[in-house]
């Protein structure tokens, strides 16, 4: 009992999120959070999921902020662009949660490094001797239940870090090489009114393209990993957040284009 | 210091135990006006004496100064905790600069699930859930200040205007759902 | 009040053990004249406190001043008579199908801070703890049992079961070393 007592840890994961990943970009390039540094990592943050994939559990939200990232850049590239309310608002929510991320993770800093060195100490109760003193309302057929009501609010053990992130299962070139050909045909017409504005640059003509490669890709992604979560039954996925990345669907990229 | 004063100092130092401001109030039957006052006036009697006094919200406990510390670990048995994960400082930091605050609002910020860091955070007597349901808020305790040997949150670097930031970041953001 | 009273008023006010004047002299690395020196200054500064120092032959302690008492045996038979919180009653449950377990065992299963119910429980002689440092267990007293007739743990209701529901949510979780 007792050495299990001494080696009693509870596993516990910490988990890189994309807000963290974000801003760790965005300070590395020293600028300013705001839509022209988020454009300007755009790539960055993209290159980074497919290198380092990503946890099952947050699959949704690095996804989410990767397509928001997209439609930043397809904004900046693209003066015409026409966003939808909600589009602008996950724009400029993430501008917010970035800046927040910022406040917080310095503040956490100084946390870290003063936690438990200067403690101030509780005084010790002064000793009055014990006085046993039992509660009645407490009934011993009651006990046991206590127990088992405690047990049931225990949580499932925290998500283990899996051995394979989920992106190194696919192959992201295989699906861009795919999907270019088949968005390229889809938005035809949509991309000869995009070239006609951007006349004369072939550069932006081809990162608009790359844009929309992606934003379709993101969402084929997206659909395919919603069911690999569901099968798996990951509790812990908010719908909040499901919801917000279904806001990105094809039908609204192309409204978008249109 | 007044009587009251010496009262409360008396309830705090025997059972070491936080008070309430409302629970002393009831039993020093006075107002709670009347408490704060006097734990004014108990904070500045306690200036030069090795304790002081540590308040989060409506909790107020005595405890040892910071730079007692090293001192006091040397006849202290139990094991104390040192560390803290990324994700728990994190977390503790929007809860200590922003108490009161939701989890999907932690969430939107840390943009992962804040179950566990949460949870972690509540072991360690660190924050604790106030309300119900869908209101339920996160706030530091007075383990929390102790524990960085600062007497109230405000004592925490540059709070104000950390404070300040956070609520307009997160303001517009709820204005904007 | 000089560095060295206030060191002392620290481990006094943090310990409820009395402390000789040699263990202070040596754990503070000063001669026992200033010690006791010191404990004069000490004595003086606490005459507006609810404190006071005691002294009992070689021995010194922090107590409340007798007219104080009356407060705190009111305020000390209102927590022993007072019902036990959720926490509390949870927390004594656990330990008495599962005597010998740890702090942080009980605070993983409950999921927030013991050491509040683990000091009521003890100070109302509900349970004990045994062991120290890391390994300190507890353990339902005799007259918890007795109080509610049963001669030993075993004979509490559902006893291996609910035992063993324990003991398998907390073989889950201990992390492989």
């Amino acid at each position: 009992m007792e050495t299990e007592t001494a080696q009693f840890h509870i596993k516990q994961e910490s988990f890189e999120g994309p807000i963290e990943v974000l801003l760790e970009l965005i300070e590395k390039r020293k600028v300013f959070v705001n839509d022209i540094s988020l454009a300007s990592v755009t790539d960055d943050f993209i290159a980074y999921i497919q290198e380092k994939g990503m946890l099952p559990e947050s699959v949704s939200s690095f996804l989410s902020v990767a397509a928001t990232l997209l439609l930043i850049k397809a904004r900046s590239l693209l003066p015409n662009l026409e966003l939808t309310t909600e589009e602008s608002e996950s724009i400029s929510d993430l501008e917010r949660r970035v800046a927040l991320y910022q406040i917080i993770s310095e503040a956490s800093k100084w946390l870290s490094a003063k936690y438990g060195k200067k403690i101030a100490f509780e005084g010790a109760p002064r000793n009055f001797g014990i006085v046993f003193a039992p509660d009645d309302s407490i009934k011993l057929e009651n006990l046991s239940s206590l127990v088992v009501g405690a047990l049931e609010r225990v949580p499932p053990p925290a998500p283990k870090k899996p051995e394979a992130r989920v992106f190194k299962t696919i192959s992201i070139s295989e699906v861009i090489d795919t999907l270019h050909e088949r968005i390229q045909k889809a938005l035809s017409v949509n991309f000869n009114d995009i070239i006609i504005h951007a006349e004369g640059e072939d550069q932006k003509q081809k990162k608009v393209y790359v844009i929309v490669s992606f934003l379709g890709m993101l969402e084929l992604v997206r659909r395919g990993f919603v069911e690999a979560e569901q099968s798996a039954n990951f509790e812990n996925i908010s719908l909040q957040k499901q919801d917000k990345s279904t806001s990105l669907s094809h039908e609204s990229i192309e409204s978008s284009y249109e | 210091m007044n009587k009251l004063a010496t009262q409360i100092e008396s309830l705090l130092f025997a059972t070491a135990d936080p008070q309430s401001i409302k629970a002393l109030s009831s039993r020093l039957s006075v107002s709670e006006e009347e408490i704060s006052s006097a734990l004014q006036d108990l904070e500045t009697s306690l200036q030069n004496h090795a304790m002081m006094l540590v308040r989060e919200g409506q909790e107020v406990t005595l405890a040892t100064r910071p730079e007692h510390s090293a001192l006091i670990e040397t006849i202290r048995k139990e094991e104390l905790s040192k560390e803290l994960s990324k994700a728990s400082a994190e977390t503790l930091s929007i809860i200590s600069y922003y108490g009161g605050i939701s989890k999907a609002q932690i969430e939107f910020i840390r943009g992962v699930n804040a179950s566990y860091s949460l949870r972690a955070l509540s072991m360690r007597g660190l924050i604790e859930a106030r309300g119900s349901g869908r209101s339920v808020g996160y706030y530091p305790t007075l383990q929390m200040l102790e524990h960085f040997g600062v007497a109230k949150v405000e004592d925490l670097p540059e709070f104000e205007q950390t404070k300040q930031k956070i609520t307009k970041l997160l303001t517009e953001n709820i204005e904007a759902q």
